[in-house]
């Protein structure tokens, strides 16, 4: 088993079952191993910041700001500067972290479970798409702890220490569940990606000329100098990592369904939860993955490593992911019905009817609908709908957390003691921040690490064939 | 042992076939202390240069056991034992509750000793290594070429018939290493 | 040589990170012991007083009860401070020209409080009743320590939860008989001393802690520890 | 014991004057030391008082003065909710504190600790001392006993002995309290010109006396509100015997006026109508509202009428009401059968429902449901002759009254359920005739000196009066009040008033008992109370009210020197003098002639008190500001009640804004519909839209005032409404009723109360239904899982049984009235804190006991006319209690005692437990809300509970503070001979009377509460009961508050005509 990486290029990945025969490479064809370095190396280590990046930052960096000063804020007054209340407890911050989350969950499925199904056309894009998981687990993990009365307390009371209290969490909470998962899943997924990053990294350091970048490479590269008997090494533990994750990235999510689904509320209580958040996370984070390739590959001209065909497969994987989504509901609708339960049924009644109709109905089409275009070639072929496709979908899915959190607390069971909730101007500050620590956070990988694993794309060229015995 | 300056000497190839086919020569040579680099992995070096299999998936499998124990020997102790609360009508042993932590512990145990593990074992941390005294090693071993490094901790190795044993494999350079 | 580190720097990268690990846990570990330090505590601080009482003094020297002046100790969850008066009865006939106990005399002449500054205070959620726990044969010195041979008064204790709760914890280890608990000359009993309760003779605090405990219906560790028992 | 009035506060040992949640928050606002009210005193005098005065003197400039007061004074309300303030800065430097450090290492801030010079020998620091004193009212006193802690008051209860209370107490009450702490009250004695000392008033009110004295009077004026202190009538007789020319009139803008008159009209002398509930098989309410607090001998009323709506399986009888009214009452929700009806039509609905019953009237109604109802009633109350009785309405004409008189008389009702007395008052006026002579003689300059001791007529009195522009004419006017008013800025002379909690007095209550008012605190604003003030004009000047009062009862008893003393320390003790109710009076009725009221079809407004506020007293008290309304649910405003049909007729909505106009005065005002209020007829509460008055005060509601008048001081006919196009104002409300929130229901939409209907919240049976089928409550329900469905198989013992006793909670739906009292008896005790209306609009108020009322509507026919059911919701304190789980620090746990414990200082905030609670119980303190910076609230908060920092989740804990207090007490007692002689197991038993505080305050005797192990306590009994269930069974929460279903007793003839109109 151990050279799964190796064998990758042997394996045309999903498009030979779908469509025989006619697969695309999934690097275009005439590169060799120095170009591929060079050429990805190049985005790195060049002296010219291209002023797009630095117009992107910025902008960027602002909206960044916007989440230090809702922040900011948001400690010196409470939380009640949002707009939650008694009974809808919790608001956007519940609703981003689920959100981001999520979107987080893409870039260690590619990593992980597409490298055991041995999905070669993951190479491309793994790399960015791991960053991404981090710099949105990040962005989630924010939420849980300042989403808190008292984050200064909440911030270590939640982890189990030696303290002169003589108290420790109290595990049988899915919140505490999240503080282990959400830990766990960022460490291993900053370790997977570490791992990754080690011999691109030293690649790097060799490339570099500037005696800075020689050091911050060299320290980062830990002296990675392509040995096989490293390699041998190296290569289990990066699928034992990957077999490790698969299941973390689903304990993840089915942690964060937990939140909702120990719960006694109606339409927060179902077995439905767990897979169909995973597949929702799975969703949303290739429709974010997606998001992000589109425009990166146009702007550093990686089309020939992020191909159309990388597009047409992540395309694919939405929409099953999407039919897998849409099933939920379907069934969420169903159990209103068939549990015959009166609060179960009226939840699902007011989703469809009540005040929060409107998002209902948005989610429906961009979580249903939008995604059906995606049987046709055509589609999955025309990068600009493809594009927008993937917004309609990112959209979509957080109205869906919007519906799941806020619609199942505003009416449950005594109807004396239902409510409304309105966001106010700081829950949209906060999260737009979100938003923009995440660019910020990925403007800074993109300029600084590089995007695209440089030592898997040598491996998947031809000329990487060993044919002796 | 032989008190020398030189780490070894190391021969440059342009292909993956010619490291494979150069690492197999030397083998049958009886150089056992040689190492082979590459930019990317190749599987068949592994038996090219007889690398042992690694215990590596041992020391994950102990480390997700170490940790998975001492998760759920956390939640309870803390919650049975040292302060036991009365929550929600459970029994204080409210097994089905532990599994998630336990779970994740299990994980997070597992992975930190793959990585630790994988660099320990591979000597990592190590910034200064002799293979990068060779500037054609520095300039493109991690990007297109690849190289043969046989050590002069081998006890077949002398330098001079060393040498002329890589330059006989078609190698594109033949280099001393200095230590 | 065209190589960027140093032989050096190998030994360097692995120094730096095991003084990572270790810094990392010397730090936990100083925020733990400084939590439960006497900085935080003020465990054996000795405060200014606008008169340097000694308890020793009048407790062991002059033999003087401690309801004697703190009054409501067995009846209310406050011990009481005495006011001035008390001072008074005394020191209107004694010592009446010392200059040390000239604020106990403006006081009490001027009709204004002595300030003193609180040595046992607890945080503000805690409610902490005195008169159950020297109902329950709970001895002034479990808590305030050898107070008897303070010629300042401080706090022996570190009054923090985990202390707390070491006593409710092992409700036994601290019971005595309840005509003990002013005793400020009480001795747990051992082998080669024993204390009376009910008529029988304890050569074991665990024995006597049982069986007052069972007499006095102290209630168990699940009660004492419940939250309530001190929050609310 | 009674405080001498002499006691020192800066005496006091410090036992921590508030209890503090997270010591972090401590270091930002630390709790001063020593309680220094003097230093309090002088700021608050320094920072305002001074400025405001100042402004006094451009009282020619109006403008110039008002906009002076807009930016001082009511503007700093804004800063309860401003976003950016002073209040705010601290809390950043409390954050920022409390993030450098962590938790244990947080240090405590040093504390100081005073010791008494010479303590008080009945003071055990620690322990709370009880009080009996009274509240008057212009109803009467309300006996009291009030809880003392260090000798600062910081809780009213009803006082058990009396038998007007019996332990109870009402809402405005127990509200109360918080005027005494009142930040805003007036400070200090002024002139126009500035701050004057006592001294400098008596000498100036004395040389006007001295001029006045000459013309025997002729130019003096008193000016008091309802009189019902002994002493006070005493001392004013002995004034005007020194200026005989000089006048008292009595002036409450709530006043008995029309009660009175019909009186005079029925029997040719003032007398007070005592009902006698508890004999009443039958009660019809001619719009009178006699179930909430605003209507004379309220509890009594409540408590008799609660005795006789407790219906058990082998006992199903129970009263029955017929409510015919012009609101939605909480009177009109308890009855049986209700009509509703405009205030205008009730006249000759009475008129002819006196012909029916052979009481004189006459006529008949015209309408068809309303002459069925009649038609009902009248036989109903003819077969229960002697055992019916027919209360009118406060609101309603004299010639109501005085029908309702009359038909008592013609029933046989005097003597058994209704009896004659004296008034409580102590010199009977009909106020308004009076109010309207003296702004007579004001305007004509008769008067020359006029003293108004309390009241606030330049607000409350009459519009048609203008009492303001006669006010004005009077060259000295002096104004003794709490706070600084409408009257106040156009007084001369203002001398601050003691709240009733500091000053000596005496009072009636409604059945004529009287209570000697003893002050539990020295003035905390150097206040004077009328006693005081009136001495000033007699002839023994500089008494005290103490001796005032002392000496009036040495001579009424006749007593002196030790026996006095005597007799004086045991009413003290007692709480009122023995003896002293009125004697029934045999007097009877006239026959009472028809009425000759036509019917207008035009608008019809009705004026009524505030449910919270009152007549505007309370306007600066937040507790009642805060409390919903009972039915609309209203906060912090008034509004235009009117029927969803008028409504929408008029084309209005909840919070359109429209001008009313009656008589050609206008006022703007909030439109709020409420089903079962009658058609073409609003509602709206008198005293908001007050503009001098605190800052919690400001900016609140609309001035109800403006339109009413002497003559129509009830209701009046004409009103018009014009809306004002674009503007909403935005109505606090904490329930919504309608499915659609704040929407326009549709016809024959459901209501929430259809929801809480077929979901079993509320669970109801007529006694015919009771009588056939007694468990109806729990039959067909939705009743928990079995305990064996569990993950746990092998899991038996219940870790929740382990404590000695297992707390329990019975509500009674059947008794609740929704008067409130409890949800602020709860505020009070609990500490909870006040939000403000921004926050209610967000829903975050934080009473932890809430009044849920559901309008249930089973068919088209009930719509205008539903069923309504008051549901009081405390923690339910579940055995399986969904919140604690979810919890991830352990904040919240079960106690062995069968308790859901809060532990706030644990608390960092999830609301995780709240999102999870069932009954949403849970309140979160979202911003600070406690307010921890305005010193004078401190001493009143209760020590024994934790005053939570923001970010904490809070709610009921069954008051464990007073259940850890009795359990001490009890495990004391381990041992000693208890009452029979043995030795006592240390346990808390029924006879220790551990109550909750919602419990002892409620009127009816509700909620019940105690050991649900013992089987003998009343909770177990109660439970016991065939109407027992509990709330959300089926989720198996296992609650241990559980309800006692509603049995209504319709008379089936109504219930059929609504059966076939829904039908058809």
């Amino acid at each position: 088993m151990a050279s799964l990486l190796e064998q990758q290029n042997a394996d045309p990945g999903v498009d030979d079952i779908t469509q025989p025969g006619v697969s695309p490479p999934v690097i275009a064809p005439g590169y060799d191993f120095g170009q591929v370095t060079d050429k990805i190396g190049n985005v790195v280590l060049t002296k010219r910041t291209p002023w797009s990046w630095v117009i992107g930052f910025l902008i960027a960096f602002g909206i960044m700001n916007i989440l230090m000063l809702a922040v900011g804020y948001l400690f010196i007054k409470g939380t009640g500067i949002w707009g939650i209340n008694i009974p809808v407890g919790w608001g956007f911050a519940i609703i981003n972290f689920v959100w981001w989350i999520g979107i987080g969950h893409a870039g260690t499925l590619i990593s992980a479970i597409l490298l055991l199904f041995k999905q070669s056309w993951r190479t491309s894009i793994n790399r960015f798409a791991e960053a991404m998981t981090l710099f949105a687990v990040m962005c989630a993990g924010m939420f849980p702890l300042i989403h808190t009365g008292r984050p200064w307390l909440a911030a270590y009371w939640l982890l189990p220490y030696p303290n002169t209290m003589s108290l420790w969490p109290q595990f049988r909470s899915p919140l505490i569940w999240d503080v282990f998962a959400v830990s766990t899943y960022l460490t291993v997924s900053l370790l997977f990606w570490y791992t990754g990053l080690i011999p691109d990294v030293a690649s790097l350091r060799d490339k570099a000329k500037n005696g800075f970048a020689k050091f911050f490479y060299g320290i980062l590269s830990m002296g990675w100098r392509g040995s096989a008997r490293h390699w041998h090494r190296y290569e289990y533990a990066y699928i034992l990592l990957a077999g490790l994750s698969t299941p973390l990235v689903l304990s993840v999510h089915t942690v964060v369904s937990w939140d909702f689904a120990v719960s006694v509320i109606p339409g927060w209580h179902t077995t439905i939860f767990p897979p169909y958040f995973v597949a929702g996370a799975i969703y949303s984070g290739f429709a974010m993955v997606l998001t992000l390739a589109i425009p990166i590959r146009e702007a550093y001209n990686m089309k020939d490593f992020i191909t159309d065909r990388h597009l047409n497969n992540m395309a694919k994987v939405m929409l099953a992911t999407g039919l897998i989504v849409g099933y939920g509901y379907m069934t969420e609708a169903f159990f209103g019905w068939f549990s015959a339960n009166k609060y179960e049924s009226f939840m699902i009644l007011n989703r469809m009817t009540g005040p929060y109709a409107p998002t209902y109905w948005a989610l429906i089409f961009c979580n249903i609908i939008t995604p059906q275009f995606l049987w046709f070639k055509k589609v999955r072929s025309n990068v600009p709908i493809l594009f927008i496709i993937s917004l309609i979908v990112n959209v979509g899915m957080w109205l869906e957390r919007f519906v799941i959190v806020i619609t199942s607390l505003h009416r449950d069971f005594l109807p004396s003691s239902w409510g409304l909730y309105h966001p106010t101007v700081w829950d949209w500050a906060t999260y737009v921040g979100t938003l923009g620590l995440f660019t910020t956070l990925l403007f800074l990988f993109i300029r600084v690490l590089p995007m695209i694993s440089i030592f898997e794309v040598r491996a998947l060229l031809p000329q990487s064939k060993v044919t002796v015995e | 042992m032989k008190p020398t300056g030189i780490y070894g000497v190391m021969a440059e190839f342009n292909t993956p076939d010619e490291l494979v086919t150069a690492a197999h020569k030397a083998y049958a040579e009886g150089y056992r202390k040689m190492d082979a680099y590459s930019p990317f992995p190749i599987e068949a070096l592994d038996e090219a240069i007889g690398i042992p299999k690694t215990i590596l998936p041992w020391l994950v499998f102990f480390g997700g056991l170490f940790g998975g124990m001492a998760g759920y020997g956390l939640e309870y102790w803390t919650q049975v034992i040292h302060f036991p609360l009365i929550i929600g009508g459970k029994p204080l042993h409210s097994w089905p509750n532990f599994i998630p932590v336990w779970f994740e512990t299990t994980v997070l145990g597992a992975s930190l000793t793959a990585v630790i593990g994988m660099l320990g074992l591979n000597g990592l941390p190590l910034p200064y290594h002799p293979v990068f005294n060779i500037d054609r090693f520095l300039d493109h071993a991690q990007k297109d070429k690849f190289f043969l490094v046989i050590e002069s901790k081998d006890p077949k190795f002398k330098l001079d018939s060393s040498k002329q044993f890589l330059s006989n494999l078609q190698a594109q350079g033949v280099w001393e290493v200095p230590n | 040589m065209a190589q960027f580190f140093p032989p050096s720097a190998n030994a360097y990268a692995r120094t730096s990170l095991v003084l990572l690990i270790v810094i990392g846990g010397a730090l936990g570990l100083t925020g733990y012991e400084l939590a439960s330090s006497p900085w935080v505590t003020r465990e054996g601080v000795r405060p200014e007083q606008p008169v340097p009482f000694s308890h020793q003094h009048h407790v062991s020297g002059l033999g003087i009860d401690c309801r004697y002046c703190h009054t409501t100790v067995e009846n209310s969850s406050f011990a009481n401070i005495p006011p001035t008066k008390t001072c008074m009865n005394c020191h209107s006939q004694i010592w009446t020209n010392a200059p040390l106990l000239e604020p106990v005399r403006a006081s009490f002449r001027d009709n204004k409080s002595l300030v003193w500054t609180r040595v046992h205070d607890l945080p503000d959620f805690v409610y902490f009743s005195h008169e159950i726990h020297v109902n329950k044969g709970i001895g002034c010195k479990s808590c305030h320590g050898p107070i008897d041979e303070m010629p300042l008064t401080y706090q022996a204790n570190s009054l923090q939860m985990e202390w707390c709760l070491d006593c409710h914890r092992n409700t036994g280890k601290n019971l005595r008989p309840r005509e003990e608990v002013f005793n400020m000359t009480y001795k747990q009993p051992d082998r080669s001393h024993a204390v009376a309760f009910n008529g029988v003779q304890f050569f074991d605090q665990e024995k006597l802690g049982a069986e007052i405990q069972k007499v006095y219906h102290v209630k168990g560790t699940q009660e004492l520890i419940s939250c309530n028992t001190c929050h609310r | 014991m009674a405080t001498d009035g002499n006691m020192n506060m800066n005496e006091l040992v410090t036992v921590k004057p508030a209890k503090a949640a997270p010591a972090e928050v401590e270091s930002a606002a630390p709790v001063a030391p020593v309680l220094e009210l003097e230093a309090v005193r002088e700021q608050l005098a320094g920072a305002k008082g001074v400025q405001y005065w100042r402004s006094l003197e451009e009282l020619s400039n109006k403008e110039g003065f008002d906009q002076m007061l807009e930016r001082e004074f009511p503007r700093q309300a804004s800063e309860w909710l401003d976003p950016v303030s002073r209040r705010g800065f601290l809390k950043l430097m409390s954050a920022s504190l409390a993030l450098a450090g962590l938790s244990a290492c947080t240090k405590q801030p040093e504390e100081a600790i005073v010791p008494y010079v010479q303590q008080p020998e009945d003071l055990i620091p620690g322990k709370p001392l009880f009080f009996a004193t009274a509240r008057p009212t212009p109803f009467g006193a309300q006996p009291l006993l009030v809880k003392s802690q260090m000798y600062r008051p910081v809780k009213i209860e009803g006082n058990p002995d009396h038998a007007m209370s019996k332990g109870a107490c009402d809402t405005y009450t127990q509200g109360s309290l918080l005027d005494l702490y009142d930040p805003d009250r007036m400070q200090a004695i002024s002139k126009v010109g500035g701050t004057r000392t006592w001294g400098e008033f008596v000498g100036e009110m004395r040389d006007a006396a001295a001029a006045e004295k000459a013309k025997q009077g002729s130019g003096m004026r008193f000016l008091t509100e309802t009189n019902i202190s002994p002493t006070f009538a005493d001392q004013m007789q002995g004034v005007l015997k020194l200026y005989p020319q000089a006048k008292w009139y009595q002036y409450d803008p709530v006043n008995r006026d029309n009660a009175r008159a019909g009186s005079r009209m029925a029997f040719g002398q003032y007398v007070e109508a005592q009902y006698q509930l508890a004999a009443a098989d039958v009660i019809v309410s001619l719009d009178a509202d006699f179930l909430y607090p605003h209507f004379p001998g309220f509890l009594k009323l409540a408590s008799d009428f609660a005795t006789r709506r407790k219906p058990e399986e082998n006992n199903p009888e129970m009263n029955r009401l017929y409510v015919v009214e012009s609101q939605m009452s909480t009177t009109g929700s308890k009855a049986d059968n209700r009509l509703p009806m405009r205030a205008s039509d009730v006249e000759q609905f009475a008129s002819a429902l006196a012909a029916a019953v052979g009481a004189g009237g006459g006529g008949t109604v015209s309408n068809e449901a309303a002459k069925k109802f009649l038609d009902v009633v009248a036989n109903d109350l003819k077969a229960n002759r002697g055992k019916c009785v027919v209360i009118p309405g406060e609101n309603q004409s004299p010639a109501v009254h005085a029908l309702a008189a009359s038909m008592n008389s013609a029933l046989g009702a005097v003597g058994k359920t209704v009896v004659y007395t004296d008034t409580v008052e102590t010199n009977s006026t009909e106020q308004g005739a009076g109010l309207k002579e003296l702004v007579a003689d004001m305007n004509a300059g008769k008067v020359s000196l006029l003293i108004t001791l309390g009241g606030n007529p330049v607000f409350n009195a009459p519009a048609d009066l203008s009492f303001e522009a006669a006010y004005t004419k009077v060259p000295l006017r002096a104004h003794v009040s709490t706070h600084m008013d409408e009257t106040s800025r156009l007084s001369h002379w203002n001398v601050p008033s003691t709240h009733y909690l500091e000053s000596w007095s005496d009072a009636r209550a409604y059945d004529g008992t009287i209570s000697i008012v003893q002050p539990l605190i020295e003035p905390l604003y150097n206040g004077h109370n009328p006693h005081e003030v009136l001495t000033i004009f007699s002839d023994s000047p500089g008494i005290t009210p103490f001796e005032t009062v002392q000496n009036y009862w040495k001579a009424q008893r006749k007593l002196s020197g030790a026996e006095f003393e005597a007799w004086w320390k045991r009413t003290l003790h007692d709480g009122f003098i023995a003896n002293t109710a009125f004697a029934p009076k045999t007097v009877s009725a006239k026959s009472a002639a028809a009425s000759t009221a036509q019917n207008n079809p035009a608008m019809e407004i009705v004026f009524r008190p505030d449910p919270t506020i009152f007549d505007g007293r309370f306007i600066n008290n937040g507790w009642l500001q805060e409390i919903p309304k009972p039915v609309t649910k209203l906060t912090w405003d008034n509004a235009a009640i009117m029927s969803p049909v008028t409504a929408g007729k008029l084309g209005y909505e909840d919070q359109s804004v429209a001008t009313i106009t009656l008589g050609g005065r206008k006022v703007d005002a909030p439109i709020k519909m409420v089903p079962g209020h009658p058609d073409n007829s609003i509602t709206v509460y008198l005293g908001y839209g007050r503009t001098h008055t605190g800052r919690v005060g400001s900016d609140t509601g609309f001035n109800a005032y403006k339109l009413r008048t002497l003559a129509n001081s009830g209701y009046a006919v004409g009103a018009t409404l014009e809306r004002v196009a674009g503007k909403k104002w935005a109505l606090a409300v904490t329930q919504h009723h309608h499915l659609v929130e704040q929407g326009k229901p549709k016809a024959g939409q459901s209501t929430t109360g259809d929801a809480a209907a077929s979901r079993q919240i509320i669970r109801a049976a007529t006694l015919e239904e009771f009588r056939k089928n007694p468990e109806f409550a729990v039959e067909g329900a939705n009743e928990p899982v079995s305990k064996d469905i569990t993950l746990y198989p092998n899991w038996t013992e219940d870790p929740t049984k382990t404590g000695a006793h297992q707390w329990g909670m019975a509500i009674d739906m059947n008794s609740c009235i929704g008067c409130n009292a409890c949800v602020i008896a709860c505020v009070a005790e609990n500490n909870i804190a006040v939000v403000g209306k921004d926050q209610v609009l967000a829903g975050r108020e934080m009473h932890w006991i809430r009044i849920d009322t559901y309008f249930e509507s089973k068919g088209p026919a009930d719509v205008a006319n539903p069923r309504a059911y008051f549901q009081p919701v405390p923690c339910m304190q579940c055995e399986n209690a969904p919140c604690e789980p979810v919890c991830p620090v352990g904040a919240t746990v079960h106690s062995p005692e069968g308790l859901n414990d809060m532990v706030y200082n644990r608390c960092v905030g999830t609301r995780y437990c709240s999102n999870n609670c069932p009954y949403k119980v849970r309140r979160f303190n979202f911003l600070l809300y406690s307010d921890w910076d305005t010193q004078s609230y401190y001493p009143m908060r209760n020590p024994d509970v934790t005053v939570r920092s923001r970010g904490v989740m809070e709610k009921c804990t069954y008051c464990v503070q007073r259940i850890n207090s009795a359990k001490i007490d009890a495990e004391k007692r381990l041992g000693k001979p208890d009452a029979n002689g043995q030795p006592h197991d240390g346990k808390v038993h029924e006879e220790d009377h551990v109550q909750t505080a919602c419990q002892q305050t409620c009127p009816t005797g509700a909620i019940v509460f105690g050991n649900v192990w013992d089987p003998n306590s009343r909770v177990s009994q109660i439970k016991k009961q065939s109407r027992n269930y509990a709330l959300l069974a089926e989720l198996n929460t296992r609650p241990r508050t559980t309800y006692i279903a509603t049995v209504r007793n319709p008379n089936a003839e109504l219930e059929e005509t609504k059966q076939t109109e829904t039908h058809g």
